[in-house]
């Protein structure tokens, strides 16, 4: 039976290598030091198990772990798993856990945890983990380090779904038998990871310290992180200019900020660490509706679109310019498709075509564009595109509304035009093929397959890669899905997003894999200077 | 006295007021700009005209561009019908509505006034802001639904306001002889008293004004809105997460809502001054 | 009184002038006036509104309003220039040397200080006096003024107090140091007329017990009989004629003063009109009571304004209803219109219930009945023009507008103003002009009654008379009833038939106004008639030039 | 007796103008599109139909409307605000949480805009005409019109990042240990930028209205009655202008405390200061039902205590008024 297998110190050394920021001649890392970083929004709750949010994710990542963690080309490292084999069938994955593990309130970790949380915790309450959990038959502890999951049928994306807001390990003698959701526990989280909570003062700051009964010896090196809880953007970035606070993600700092942030010499920057989330931007058009229904309309506004100027001029040059379906960083990525460059000539002969003719005030037609309600940036992505598809004739209204507003009109397909930001989760089966199967249309369902897109090859296609074995058939499968779709543009795909992380240079080992900011911490060291 | 008369003798007393006259010159210089801006500076205040972050004082933009390459000068330009817009009409409907309430109240007094005034109380205990808040974020941001917002959370000070005009002018005896003449009630409170009540309701709208321009600029910071409309309260919303690198992306919107809540303020103090005579800080 | 007094005048004003700001109607208020006070001597000015007699007041104390300034002239008190003191030293010697009390005891104390220490305030500013003896000097003071129980009182508000009460703490204060001069404004004018009596004798009292000199001005011939020893009259900033009091008033030289004498109305009650005539409007048991509060936890206060009214007006005759502040007088009229509804009781006007009359029915009756109201400023409709205002009555009740301003022209020239006054507005006219709009207004129903709140109480005595003559010209004109409510009894008896004397609410007395005057029977209506200033002085009979 | 009936009455007012309050505001923000469960799932980017009725169901959406406005009408009136489903903890315990700073916040900013104001008022007053008067009636107009949050913005540039004075965002030195006195001051020096932002617009306003109640007292009657008793310039001013030019500014004050509320929305969202009017402004967002009915409840009664303390205030002060009135 042949196993892949990766050894924990080959791993982690050959990435040290590779990460930006880590000094070739790293030195022995020494204890003590507190970190300080922006968390904005504020987390509703660090239970990383009932909340799938950002927030909750990065803070959350310091005191729950999964079994594994990804390293930034995707590969699965050592997590509470220290070994891992797949079997040639691809349907029996076992898994070997570290020894000596403790939980924050001194109870042993053992593969029961582990059942439990794949069996009964996440298939209740995680909508993202459910579905890959119920893949499996069965899920087994043969000795009280080992788990063994019996898949029903092949699904190599299952090693993917391994990282902490995916598929955290939670203990069992805390929730079994209990409401999950309602668990008072939930304001006391305990975890397995580096960090404790210490105290959470609501609008202010969550204070985290070392766990010193940690698993891995000596670590984490850090005494303490502070999350400063800071909404507002102009207080972000004076923040991180005056030292106030030392590490920022995601969105926390806006695009045009970066240049002159990068340019101070007590920052650096980092765009690693998002390769796992894989995030990109798309146009999402409402097939149901008219002229949207029209493949034409879609590639007519596709060509409208300059998509240089929405990464120069509203990201700053952070992001790259998205060709498909799937980003380039995850697996079965194919960049051999049709290409829209800007041409405003072959949109308008598109929509000359549809009988879609200007009318005495220079428009065509009319549509209504919700902007996704997630922060300034894409405000100004909806405003470029009102004025890139006026200069097709097509007079966009703006409407903003907040979440929960965008929210429902989206999942319930009361919309025209919306802009989405969605994660691919590390493998096209995982985050990409729910936007496309017909089995996926679902009312009601935010981030399903919204826009009513139906292909039959295409759902058959999803169908069969997702429980292949042969490698090369897979990547000819998604290789011709992404061909079928870019021809189609069920959706205009825009930016493969990249986020600015700014790290304090008194820190190391910030960013050491796949997940960024949401893994443990547990590397991050501080130099005296 | 004929209306001109009228006319010359308000314009004597006011013209005492010499920051009314700033006020007034700039106002008119704002109204102009809303007027004729659009003709004088025609084009797409939308159009990402130039490179983005491009600085001030530069002869092709004089107030620089903003964060998509924007024309701030033409944003401002256009900027000022919708705010003005915005102002003006929250404050009708806000007045509208608060003269109404507030005259039936006044007028009817007893049982009527009591209910009205419960009412008013009650709007006015609910935090305005908040309020205004709730009513945009859930009537999703549009100029519509700003103007109603603010116009709802303004109203009860007029209400009040034309309420205690009516109380004082319902025990006046020019009222009481047009009862005792036999006008109807509805005679008697739009030619008799609303006309005498007018003064402190167009002083207190002027100063209503320039607060609905400032809320709808508050709303528009905390990204409340609306994104077809350039308004002033836009361009500082979108521009305040620049403001480290770009100044002058709020500073002129700003200024621009700075100088035109002064000069309605200014105006509305020579108003003031100018209608009710009794008041005038005359030798003071 | 002696030479060797007036030998050294207590006050010299000499060429005084007080000049008004640059818009004003005429350059001085003051214009070049001299006179003297002796020690122990009360000199009266009296003079209609705008005479500059208050101002002139305000220049000796140096109180000047920021707008006005003194001109020219010299002010000597005592020896001492006043006009030449720093302010400092004009500071100290106000409230010391010279006092000054004030025509609105409503106003002139502070409404959030304890009356007591409003008395202190004045002897910690000038003595050495610990907080005892202060405090002894305040009771000593209140008792001087006749306060009741002044030991709780002086922990009263001054919303407390009533009207004269009040003008009695100002008193006290204005006695506290003994002064050598007082300076009263229209003290007076704003109190009833038997609170008007009671002051003016307390002033008088103390004045000849201290022996201060006393500036006592006033508009109120009445008044200045009770209590000058001399008389100086003031016109348009000069004074015309000045004189020793009786000197004056029997026998006045100049021609303002005979005009102003003669307006004074001569307490002679007027006969009644002969013979009976029909009722034109008849109330029984009427009440009105007010409530005000009430509610969940609110105490309720109720004035019973009205209690059980009766009278009669005949047709074509004047019923004068009297009575002070608080009578109820008011409520009254304004229940028989109907601008107030009652709570019980009838009312039957030419026969028919007036009262109860439905909207409609009452809406067919309103133009028969009319008002003329007290304040001739708010009485008028300052956005409408003249012409409108008296052609609002024939406009409601569906005249044409031109007809009904063609008459308003009529009505005009009747009430002896010029028709050009009908496109103007109210404030260009004066307050005796304004009344007769009033009364045009009035007149535009045809009314066959009128009823007439104070119309005169606001008016300057020479304009009173005037308006006077002309309502009881109209009266007897068009044969109209009228039901005429003041406070004055000097009016009351030249306009009435009958007189119903109110207090409390109820009509304590009522009859022909012979009767009345010569033969009252009620304790109150006795008392009334003896407060009324001047009653034993009888105005000359003069013909006003 | 009178004050407490008074109080009494007001109390019971009260309570019926917050019933009004709780039911307009719950359908109200009940015909808003979306719910908490939507909100969730569109922060996490991951829903399905199991998630989304495990929400409902949790937070009691699945229920007949008028039942659930049933259901918290009755526990409100047993002063039980709820439970917030999104942050899993009890609503009191969530707003309680958060009232400290904003009542440091917002009484710190009144105080200051009040006294400030007062005494730039009375300043101003006494030098009509001068130069330093018209200087306060410029600074207060120029206040009076400039939006907060551009003020806020403007201090942090200046005394934050330019000067380095003052700290630009927080309540305290987060992970400062600090104790006692220490701790004290380090909260003050985190005070300043935010509770002088606030206090600004409402300074101006009680500067301005404190000079025009003034300059109207100073031609009342009884201040030339202390005039002619010969008083002292200062005592009249202090003791008869001023505590009667005062009352307007008390009322106003009262009238402005929901105002102030109001405004920490934007200087808390400025400043990060852990208050209340911020998390209105996110319970808003994230549609937290219970939250958002728990922050209307709260500051709608901050509002009556504040007009309540107003109006007792006033009765000491003028005697004229009756309590009840």
């Amino acid at each position: 039976m042949p196993t892949k297998r990766f050894l924990t110190p080959l791993a982690l050394s050959a990435m040290l290598l590779l990460l930006p920021g880590a000094p070739a001649d790293a030195q022995q890392p020494q204890r003590g030091g507190t970190l300080s970083s922006i968390i904005s929004p504020e987390p509703p709750t660090l239970m990383i198990g009932i909340s799938q949010t950002t927030p909750t994710a990065i803070v959350a990542g310091k005191i729950y772990e999964s079994l594994l963690r990804y390293s930034t080309d995707l590969k699965p490292m050592p997590g509470l798993a220290k070994s891992w084999e797949i079997s040639a069938d691809g349907r029996t994955y076992t898994f070997r856990l570290h020894e000596n593990v403790k939980w924050h309130d001194g109870q042993p970790f053992t593969a029961e945890d582990v059942v439990f949380t794949a069996t009964k915790y996440l298939i209740e309450v995680h909508p993202r983990s459910r579905p890959i959990m119920q893949r499996a038959e069965s899920v087994t502890a043969p000795d009280r380090n080992t788990v063994v999951f019996q898949l029903k049928e092949p699904f190599a994306p299952f090693i993917m779904a391994w990282e902490p807001s995916t598929a955290p390990i939670v203990p069992k003698h805390i929730y079994d038998g209990t409401n999950y959701r309602n668990n008072p526990a939930n304001q006391t989280p305990i975890g397995t990871g580096p960090f404790k909570l210490q105290e959470w003062v609501r609008g202010s700051h969550i204070h985290l310290v070392r766990n010193d009964e940690y698993w891995q010896p000596g670590k984490p090196y850090l005494d303490a992180i502070y999350y400063r809880v800071l909404p507002d953007a102009g207080a972000r970035v004076v923040a991180m200019e005056t030292g106030q606070t030392h590490l920022s993600a995601f969105a926390d700092i806006e695009t045009f900020e970066v240049p002159r942030l990068k340019a101070l010499p007590h920052l650096e920057l980092t765009t690693k660490g998002y390769e796992y989330l894989a995030q990109m931007v798309w146009l999402d058009f409402n097939l149901r509706n008219p002229p949207m229904n029209d493949r034409r309309f879609r590639q007519a506004v596709y060509y409208a679109m300059d998509r240089d100027f929405i990464r120069d001029r509203i990201w700053f040059g952070l992001g790259k310019i998205a060709t498909g379906p799937i980003h380039s960083s995850i697996p079965h990525y194919d960049a051999n498709v049709p290409k829209y460059p800007l041409d405003l000539k072959k949109s308008e002969q598109l929509l000359d075509e549809m009988g879609l003719k200007r009318g005495a005030d220079g428009v065509r037609v009319r549509v209504t564009l919700d902007a996704l309600p997630y922060g300034d940036i894409y405000k100004r992505l909806a405003e470029y595109t009102k004025q890139a598809l006026a200069r097709v004739g097509i007079e966009v209204t703006i409407r903003t509304s907040d979440v929960a507003g965008w929210g429902d009109r989206v999942r319930n397909w009361d919309y025209e035009m919306t802009h989405q930001v969605l994660s691919q989760l590390g493998h096209p089966a995982l985050g990409v093929s729910r936007l496309y199967i017909t089995s996926n249309i679902r009312k009601g369902v935010l981030f399903s397959n919204v826009n009513g897109y139906t292909n039959p090859r295409i759902d058959e296609l999803f169908g069969k890669a997702a429980v292949a074995v042969e490698p090369a058939e897979i990547q000819a499968m998604y290789s011709e899905i992404q061909r079928i779709l870019v021809e189609d543009v069920p959706v205009a795909w825009l930016l493969e997003l990249e986020f600015p992380t700014f790290i304090n240079k008194q820190f190391r080992n910030v960013i050491t894999s796949g997940i960024g900011v949401r893994d443990n911490f547990a590397d991050v060291h501080m130099v005296r200077q | 006295m004929t209306g001109m008369e009228g006319l010359r003798d308000f314009w004597q007393r006011y013209r005492r007021n010499k920051g009314a006259i700033v006020g007034l010159a700039v106002l008119v210089l704002v109204l102009a700009t809303a007027l004729l801006g659009p003709t004088l500076f025609p084009g797409n205040p939308w159009d990402m005209a130039g490179a983005p972050f491009q600085k001030p004082f530069d002869p092709e933009f004089p107030l620089g561009t903003d964060t998509l390459g924007r024309d701030i000068l033409m944003g401002i330009v256009h900027g000022a019908r919708v705010s003005l817009l915005i102002g003006f009409v929250a404050t009708f409907a806000a007045v509208s509505l608060g003269v109404i309430l507030g005259s039936v109240a006044g007028y009817y007094g007893g049982l009527v006034d009591d209910l009205l005034m419960r009412f008013t109380e009650f709007f006015q205990t609910i935090p305005s802001f908040v309020f205004a808040i709730v009513l945009v974020a859930i009537f999703t941001p549009s100029i519509a639904s700003i103007v109603a917002a603010i116009a709802i959370v303004s109203w009860p000070p007029v209400a009040r306001l034309v309420r205690g005009e009516f109380l004082t002018l319902r025990t006046r005896e020019f009222v009481q002889a047009s009862v005792v003449l036999g006008r109807s009630s509805r005679h008697i409170i739009f030619v008799e008293i609303l006309p005498n009540a007018v003064s402190p309701i167009i002083v207190a709208g002027s100063l209503m004004v320039a607060t609905a321009i400032l809320i709808e600029s508050s709303l528009s910071f905390l990204g409340l809105g609306d994104p077809n409309m350039m308004s002033w309260g836009f361009m500082i919303g979108s521009a305040r997460t620049v403001l480290r690198t770009a100044w002058w992306m709020s500073f002129f919107p700003g200024l621009a809502i700075l100088l035109t809540v002064l000069a309605l303020n200014l105006v509305g103090e020579g108003l003031n001054d100018a209608l009710n005579p009794r008041l005038t800080r005359e030798g003071r | 009184m002696a030479a060797s007094v007036r030998a050294r005048s207590l006050l010299e004003v000499r060429n005084l002038k007080v000049a008004l700001p640059a818009h004003a109607d005429r350059p001085f208020a003051v214009n070049d006036i001299s006179f003297d006070i002796g020690k122990s001597e009360i000199l009266c000015i009296v003079g209609e509104s705008g005479s500059g007699k208050s101002l002139t007041a305000a220049a000796i104390m140096r109180l000047l309003p920021r707008s006005v300034s003194i001109a020219g002239g010299s002010i000597h008190l005592d020896g001492t220039d006043l006009l030449a003191l720093s302010r400092t030293q004009m500071r100290e010697l106000r409230g010391r040397r010279i006092s000054m009390i004030f025509q609105e005891p409503m106003t002139a104390l502070n409404p959030l200080m304890r009356v007591g220490r409003q008395i202190e305030e004045i002897l910690e500013a000038h003595t050495d006096l610990d907080q005892r003896q202060r405090t002894e000097r305040v009771l000593e003071l209140m008792h001087a003024v006749e306060l009741p129980e002044p030991g709780q009182l002086r922990h009263a508000y001054p919303f407390r107090l009533s009207g004269g009460q009040r003008q009695r703490v100002m008193i006290a204060m204005a006695l506290a140091l003994d002064p050598v001069l007082l300076i009263a404004d229209e003290p007076t004018t704003a109190l009833d007329v038997t609170t008007q009596k009671q002051i003016l004798a307390l002033i008088k009292r103390i004045q000849s017990r201290m022996g201060m000199g006393v500036l006592f001005i006033t508009h109120d011939f009445g008044v200045v009989a009770e209590i000058a020893d001399r008389v100086g009259v003031m016109q348009h900033g000069h004074i015309v004629e000045m004189g020793p009091a009786m000197e004056l008033l029997n026998a006045p030289r100049h021609a303002y003063t005979r005009k102003l004498i003669a307006a004074v109305p001569r307490l002679e009650p007027r006969p009644t009109e002969e013979g009976e005539t029909d009722d034109m409007l008849r109330a029984n048991r009427l009440s009105k009571t007010f409530v005000t509060g009430g509610g969940l936890f609110m105490r309720r206060r109720v004035v019973r304004a009205v209690r059980d009214v009766e009278l009669v007006v005949h047709e074509g005759q004047t019923l004068g209803v009297v009575g002070e502040s608080g009578s109820g007088k008011s409520t009254l009229g304004r229940l028989l219109i109907r601008l107030i509804e009652a709570d019980g009781g009838e009312v039957t006007f030419a026969g028919k219930d007036f009262l109860h009359a439905s909207s409609r029915a009452l809406r067919a009756l309103r133009p028969k009945i009319q008002m003329i109201f007290q304040d001739p400023y708010a009485s008028l409709n300052p956005r409408r023009k003249v012409g409108e205002i008296i052609a609002d009555g024939p406009r409601a009740h569906g005249a044409a507008r031109a007809e009904a301003l063609e008459q308003a022209r009529r009505l005009l020239t009747l009430v002896g103003l010029d028709a050009g006054a009908l496109d103007r507005y109210p404030h260009e006219f004066s307050g005796g002009q304004r009344q007769r709009i009033g009364i045009a207004r009035a007149l535009a129903l045809n009314p066959r009654m009128l009823i007439a709140d104070e119309p005169v109480s606001a008016l300057d005595v020479s304009v009173q008379a005037q308006v006077l003559d002309l309502l009881n010209d109209i009266r007897r004109r068009f044969n109209l009833s009228m039901l005429f409510i003041t406070h004055d009894l000097r009016v009351a008896a030249q306009v009435s038939d009958r007189i119903a004397v109110m207090r409390l609410g109820e009509i304590v007395e009522m009859g022909p106004t012979a009767d009345i005057f010569l033969r009252p029977r009620h304790d109150y209506t006795k008392e009334l008639l003896d407060s009324i200033p001047g009653r034993k002085w009888v105005a000359p009979a003069l013909f006003a030039d | 007796m009178q004050r407490l009936q008074f109080i009494a009455q007001r109390v019971v007012k009260g309570i019926v103008v917050l019933l009004g309050i709780i039911i307009l505001n719950f359908l109200l923000i009940r015909m808003a599109p979306g719910d908490p469960a939507s909100v969730m799932a569109g922060e996490a980017g991951a829903a399905d139909e199991v998630f989304m009725s495990q929400l409902r169901k949790e937070f009691g959406l699945d229920r007949p409307l008028h039942e659930q406005l049933a259901v918290y009408v009755k526990n409100v009136v047993t002063l039980d605000l709820g439970y917030s489903y999104r942050q899993q903890r009890p609503v009191a315990d969530l707003l309680l949480e958060r009232v400290p700073a904003t009542l440091l916040l917002t009484g710190t900013a009144f105080l200051l805009s009040l006294v400030v104001g007062v005494l730039l008022g009375i300043l101003a007053a006494s030098r009509v005409g001068q130069w330093s008067d018209s200087l306060v009636t410029v600074i207060a107009l120029f206040f009076y019109a400039t939006p907060i949050f551009w003020v806020g913005l403007m201090g942090i540039l200046l005394f934050s990042v330019t000067l380095g004075w003052l700290p630009s965002f927080g309540m305290y030195t987060v992970g400062g240990k600090l104790t006692g006195a220490a701790f004290a001051l380090d909260v003050l020096h985190h005070l300043i930028l935010p509770a002088i932002t606030l206090a600004l617009f409402h300074m101006a306003v009680y500067a301005r209205m404190t000079r025009a109640s003034m300059l109207e007292m100073r031609d009342q009657d009884f201040v030339r009655t202390a005039h002619a008793k010969g008083l002292r310039e200062g005592r009249i001013v202090r003791i008869h202008v001023l505590r009667n030019a005062i009352l307007p500014v008390i009322t106003m004050a009262g009238v402005k405390a929901g105002y102030l509320i109001g405004g920490s929305i934007v200087v808390e969202t400025v400043f990060a200061w852990p208050g209340i009017g911020r998390l209105a402004f996110e319970t808003v967002m994230q549609r937290d039902y219970n939250l958002l009915l728990g922050v209307f409840i709260l500051t709608s009664f901050m509002v009556i205590a504040v007009n309540l303390i107003t109006d007792i205030i006033y009765s000491f002060v003028d005697p004229r008024i009756e309590l009840g009135q």
